[in-house]
């Protein structure tokens, strides 16, 4: 590991911001439990709590997955997937809504 | 070299950076990605497939989810202490997080028991509803993900802590890939709830 | 039925007025397929006596230096690209998706089951009879709603499906179990029957006859023998048989669909 | 154990072969090529049951309800088989279990899981596979897979009976068969997983010094492409198979429509599925798959004719950059499966489109092979006569995908005999053809023994003229509108008028049959009597020749260190001609 490598010094600032994410991951649930129960309409809470989502799975992989500091073999294996997986969510959903149905 | 000696299993590979192991978890980590990505697919298509699908909030205990959620982020930061300790060759330390690690995992398990059991009583099962099968289907299946988490785990604490004498190194390793495990599962939490319990 | 004589080692005759653009495709995608294969498969035999292994015969280190693969992939690539956009998009949407009106169609409904085909006409007063599962039994295998007056003049028939030459048939395509494929070779007709699904269909014949209605999707052990018939009548012929069947309708619907639907299972 | 790839190589150093009993060395043992081994012999077995399974199949096409000769007698008392004829269960049974049988347990093993295992680590210089342990715990999760689907042979009801594409609502209301089916795809799919992530580890991390990327043989990178397939195209069919099984077994109804009436009786479900999301996901694995089922096939093809045009491979970097593109592509084509499902115009269009696209790489990689002929001194060895009949058989396959690709032609194709033969022409006589190919070019070096040249020629020739005897019938059934999976296809006029060929099929499928024993025996005797077989028997290039023949343990006798590309042949002003990798 690389990693190994850090002075004792380095991890101790690593604690740190592990610390700081967990607050932050904390506080970011508190927020996405309490905008749900405002109801917003589908559109609105859906996003909001995706972004939310989106934002701590991004804390966490960077940080506590160390991804920031990851090497490019790894991001490109992870920038791979993510492409596939967000056509295969795209296609199915867009090819389902296109089938021809009677409207009676 | 009759004996098959296998590099950087120990040593990252000087032009990758990384070690077997690591790129091995990895690799692991984007068919998972494609696993819960298929899952939440169908997801969407049921979801908007039919007009009397429940908000997850009207019909799900909403504060012990959001324990749950505690529960794991927690978890996750303690796994990732867990490996900083070893890195400061704090090996008591190593230990002990490890261990709350463990627990914490337990805890989960423990709080989706009782979640369950409370569906069960109030006889809803997977058969009742798509949304509940959803909602059994997806949570089971990261229920088993932390599981496995937990049984890794638990041999890392226990007789796999005896490399730490031998091979440090491949310790901390395996330490760190147990980690990136831990925290995928936490990241899919961190999408299951939101989708499942408050939309 | 028909007579087997029309059916040979080829397409089938094209009995339908839509069907001749499938046909063409498929005639067009051959002649080049054959081309390319024979085309390659000349230079791939004379390679193989040319080049073979003998004495005093060398292999040279260098590489051919043809554009020839070049030019062959790019027009590879642009017949392609013109069959796609010059016939098959348009086709496509034609045959799947524009649809002729309905006040100068012929209105059905199919309904596909283990293992046969029903046929749903909505009667004189042009309106369908509400269907719904729960009143499905075995003299009335669509569930035909019978309290509703709609469904009082509807004609159901099964694996018999009548109608009139040269006007165009809007069916709506369904299933009550699992996924069948109803296929009508001479008409060039092929769509999936999905249970959950309404999928609406069309086509023209130009040719009356007695054919054949096959099921192209694996449905379980009867999957063979789903067979229906189709007869393209002349206008007065389909007017006879049409009033025959009013006649039929007293007492209730279905009737003609004598002992059907008790089929084994999967 | 999945989860934990790098708990399986821990103290693997002091595994010298030397202190290992039979059952560690040959049954449990962890080294690839011992793997690599019981994966094709696994592999070829179950080939030959999935042939057996379509040979009895065979006989109710070509002549229908007639009992069958000798096997009908043995089974004449059973309800599936009553009075020896073949009932339309047993033949849907037979039917999803052969294709099932042949990709997953019979062909994918054999090339990724056989050739996969042998050839990457030798090739690539390595000592073995990154995870040792974590090869054999894949082999074994085949192993237990394939037992499962036999068992599945046994129950009352019998094995899977809804195709090898399980089409819900079917599947879902489906005998037990099913269930099984989906047990044992679940550990189909985890041995693929774990097998693939190993492989593709071990060409990132394991190439010997100065073999760069570019400097691998292609059947490498074809692995190396259709590892990645298998690691992000199967997880979603194992989502699939769990949503199947929940329906099956807990009553859900993912892929159950609300007011569904089986046979009469409302089934009683809570509804509200979605049948077609199955195929999504399915199909989504599934054409990846069929990618997975002809790379491996292109790589064996490619090192087998550049070793005997003796030259070098034209437009190695052109092939590579189209398997890549064809790998990537794979992903966003798979519902020109589906164009009868409803689909609307905007996304028919979208896929038939892909489809076209993703044809392009295909007729690119077929050309560089056969321009490679071109020059060279093509010597007619065994494994280049599979090898050569490769590359027609899979343009014939290949070149009948396209009207399939064409979502127009496809109203009238789909479901059809003809889309059977498009995929066997690809599977068969070629992917099956290129894998013999293989096994008689590696053969000696994993026995130490050549196969016999006279059997062998009559094994191809017989085979060569008999599954095209099979096969190129089934476009002109496809042409007449002769649907698949028909139990008893003289029922319509249409294929009555055609049944003769049925017939002539029938009789080159048992004809095939009969020219494997030629194989079988070659295979068993070669291994006592076969001739000798030299360290590099073929006079190749790449670093799998420079190991003693057979490969011990831990493969090279010292670390390879490569100085040249892969087919570096009859370079000019050299005594010989070839220069291996490794010669500096
Ligand atoms: C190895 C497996 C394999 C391969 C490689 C392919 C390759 C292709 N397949 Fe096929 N396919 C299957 C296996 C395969 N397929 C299977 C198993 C099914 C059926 C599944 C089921 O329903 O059960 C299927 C079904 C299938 C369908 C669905 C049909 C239907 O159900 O209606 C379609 C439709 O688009 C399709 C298209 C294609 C295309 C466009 C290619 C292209 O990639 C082909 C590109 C290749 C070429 C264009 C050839 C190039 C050749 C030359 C340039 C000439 C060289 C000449 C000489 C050497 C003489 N395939
Ligand atoms: C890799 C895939 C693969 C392969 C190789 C084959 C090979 C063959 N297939 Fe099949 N087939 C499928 C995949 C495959 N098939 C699929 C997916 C389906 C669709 C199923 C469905 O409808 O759901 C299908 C369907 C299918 C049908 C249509 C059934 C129907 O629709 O009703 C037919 C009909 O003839 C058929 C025939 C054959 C024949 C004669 C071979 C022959 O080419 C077989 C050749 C085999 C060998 C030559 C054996 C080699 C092995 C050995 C010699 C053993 C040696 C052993 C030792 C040395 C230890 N197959
Ligand atoms: Cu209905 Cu096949
Ligand atoms: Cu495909």
């Amino acid at each position: 590991m690389e990693h190994a490598a850090h002075s004792p010094e380095e991890i101790q600032k690593h604690v740190r911001t592990y610390i700081a994410v967990f607050v932050a991951l904390a506080f970011l649930t508190v927020v996405t439990v309490g905008v749900s129960y405002l109801h917003l309409t589908a559109a609105i809470a859906v996003t909001v709590a995706l972004i939310i989502a989106s934002i701590k799975a991004s804390l966490v992989a960077a940080y506590f997955m160390h991804l920031i500091s990851e090497k490019k073999l790894i991001l490109w294996i992870l920038i791979i997937t993510m492409a596939t997986f967000v056509s295969m969510i795209l296609i199915i959903f867009f090819t389902n809504k296109g089938v021809m149905h009677v409207v009676s | 070299m009759s004996d098959a000696v296998i590099h950087y299993i120990e040593e990252p590979h000087p032009v990758t950076g990384v070690t077997n192991s690591k790129l091995g978890v990895w690799l692991f980590i984007a068919s998972e990605v494609m696993l819960f990505g298929a899952l939440f697919s169908s997801y969407i298509v049921l979801r908007v497939g039919d007009a009397t699908w429940p908000h997850g909030w009207t019909v799900l205990n909403i504060p012990l989810a959001t324990l749950n959620t505690m529960i794991l982020i927690t978890s996750s930061v303690t796994m990732v202490m867990s490996w900083a300790s070893l890195a400061m060759n704090r090996f008591d330390r190593f230990r002990l997080y490890m261990l709350v690690t463990i627990l914490l995992g337990c805890a989960f398990m423990v709080v989706k028991g009782f979640e369950y059991a409370h569906k069960f009583e109030a006889d809803h099962f997977p058969r009742t509803s798509n949304f509940y099968g959803v909602y059994f289907t997806m949570t089971g299946l990261h229920g088993l993900h932390v599981l496995g988490g937990i049984l890794a785990n638990l041999y890392f604490l226990t007789v796999g802590s005896k490399l730490w004498k031998t091979h440090p190194k491949m310790f901390m390793g395996r330490i760190e890939v147990a980690g990136l495990y831990w925290h995928f599962v936490d990241l899919v939490w961190i999408f299951l709830f939101p989708s499942i319990y408050l939309l | 039925m028909d007579t087997p004589s029309i059916y040979g080692w080829y397409l089938p005759p094209n009995y339908s007025a839509h069907g001749a653009i499938i046909d063409q495709l498929i005639v067009i995608m051959h002649v080049f397929m054959v081309a390319l294969f024979v085309g390659w498969g000349l230079f791939f035999v004379y390679c193989l006596i040319r080049f073979r292994q003998r004495a005093g015969h060398k292999a040279t280190h260098d590489l051919p230096h043809s554009k020839l693969p070049k030019f062959l992939e790019i027009a590879v690539v642009l017949f392609e690209a013109a069959v796609l956009v010059g016939l098959s998009y348009p086709a496509w949407s034609k045959l799947k998706t524009s649809f002729p009106n309905k006040a100068d169609a012929t209105n059905i409904r199919i309904v596909a089951q283990q293992f046969v085909w029903n046929v749903q006409y909505p009667g004189p007063d042009g309106v369908f009879g509400r269907t719904d599962p729960k009143s499905v039994s075995d003299s009335n295998p669509i569930g035909l709603d019978l309290n509703d007056p709609a469904s009082k003049d509807d004609i159901t028939t099964l694996n018999q499906l009548h109608f009139p030459v040269n006007k165009p048939v809007i069916a709506e395509l369904s299933s009550k179990d699992v996924i069948h494929s109803f296929f009508i070779p001479v008409l060039r007709v092929k769509q999936d029957a999905i249970p959950g699904m309404k999928i609406p269909i069309w086509w023209e014949a130009n040719h009356t006859g007695q054919f054949e209605i096959g099921c192209a999707q694996l449905c379980g052990n009867g999957h063979t023998t789903m067979k229906g018939y189709v007869s393209i009548d002349s206008p007065e012929d389909y007017k006879t048989w049409f009033d025959e069947q009013q006649k039929e309708l007293n007492p209730p619907p279905a009737e003609p669909a004598a002992a059907p639907a008790s089929q084994p299972t999967n | 154990m999945s989860h934990h790839p790098e708990k399986h190589e821990d103290k693997h150093e002091h595994e010298g072969h030397h202190e290992l009993g039979f059952i560690r060395k040959y049954v449990f043992s962890v080294d690839h090529k011992v793997i690599g081994i019981q994966y094709s012999i696994t592999g070829l077995l179950f080939l030959f049951f999935g042939f057996s399974l379509m040979m009895i199949m065979r006989w109710q096409l070509a002549y229908p309800g007639e009992a069958v000769p000798i096997i009908g007698k043995w089974f004449e008392n059973s309800t599936m088989m009553s009075g020896g004829i073949v009932s339309a269960d047993l033949y849907n049974a037979f039917g999803a279990m052969h294709g099932t049988i042949m990709v997953f347990l019979g062909v994918v093993p054999l090339a990724v899981g056989g050739f996969g295992n042998y050839l990457v680590p030798l090739q690539v210089g390595a000592p073995d596979m990154a995870f040792p342990k974590l090869n054999a715990a894949s082999y074994w999760s085949y192993f237990v897979g394939g037992v499962v689907m036999l068992y599945s042979f046994f129950l009352p009801g019998g094995p899977a009976q809804s195709g090898w594409t399980s089409y819900p609502p079917l599947s879902d209301i489906a005998g037990t068969g099913q269930t099984v089916w989906l047990i044992g795809m679940v550990f189909l799919i985890t041995s693929s997983l774990l097998g693939s992530i190993n492989i593709i580890v071990t060409i990132v991390q394991l190439r010997a010094k100065g073999l760069s990327f570019f400097r691998m043989p292609f059947l490498v990178w074809a692995q190396f492409v259709t590892s990645f397939l298998l690691v992000l195209a199967f997880p979603p069919l194992e989502a699939a198979a769990v949503f199947q099984l929940m329906d099956r077994i807990a009553g859900t109804s993912f892929f159950l429509p609300s007011g569904l009436v089986v046979s009469g009786m409302p089934l009683q479900v809570a509804g509200g599925g979605n049948p077609v999301l199955w195929q999504h996901l399915f199909w989504f694995l599934a054409h990846p798959e069929v990618y997975v089922l002809i790379l491996p096939a292109l790589g064996i093809v490619t090192e087998v004719i550049v070793n005997n045009t003796r030259k070098p491979l034209y437009g190695y970097k052109t092939m590579v950059y189209s398997v890549v593109f064809l790998g990537a592509m794979s992903f966003i084509v798979w519902a020109h499966h589906m164009f009868m499902t409803g689909m609307g115009t905007t996304m028919s269009n979208f896929f038939q489109t892909t489809t076209m696209i993703i044809s392009i790489p295909s007729v690119i990689l077929l050309s560089c092979l056969i321009i490679t002929l071109w020059g060279g001194s093509i010597r007619y060895t065994l494994p280049m006569h599979f090898a050569l009949a490769f590359l027609p058989m899979f343009a014939i396959g290949g070149l009948t995908g396209l009207p399939l690709g064409l979502a127009t032609s496809d109203i009238y194709l789909h479901d059809t005999y003809y889309v059977i033969g498009h995929f066997h022409y690809v599977v068969a006589p070629g992917t099956l053809f290129a894998l013999f190919a293989g096994i008689y070019y590696w053969y000696p070096k994993a026995t130490g023994r050549m196969m016999n040249n006279v059997l062998g020629k009559l094994h191809f020739w017989i085979s060569f003229l008999s599954i095209n005897g099979i096969f190129m019938p089934m476009f002109i059934q496809g042409f007449a509108g002769v649907s698949r999976r028909l139990h008893t296809p003289t029922i319509y006029a249409h294929a009555e008028a055609v049944q003769s060929t049925n017939v002539f099929m029938s009789i080159s499928a048992w004809v095939l049959g009969a020219a494997q024993l030629f194989f079988i025996i070659n295979f068993f005797l070669s291994l006592k009597f076969g001739k000798k077989a030299t360290d590099n028997p073929w006079d190749a290039t790449t670093l799998e020749w420079a190991t003693p023949t057979p490969p011990p343990h831990g493969n090279f006798t010292e670390e390879p260190v490569v100085h040249r590309g892969p087919y570096e042949y009859s370079v000019p002003g050299k005594a010989m001609d070839f220069i291996p990798q490794q010669v500096s």
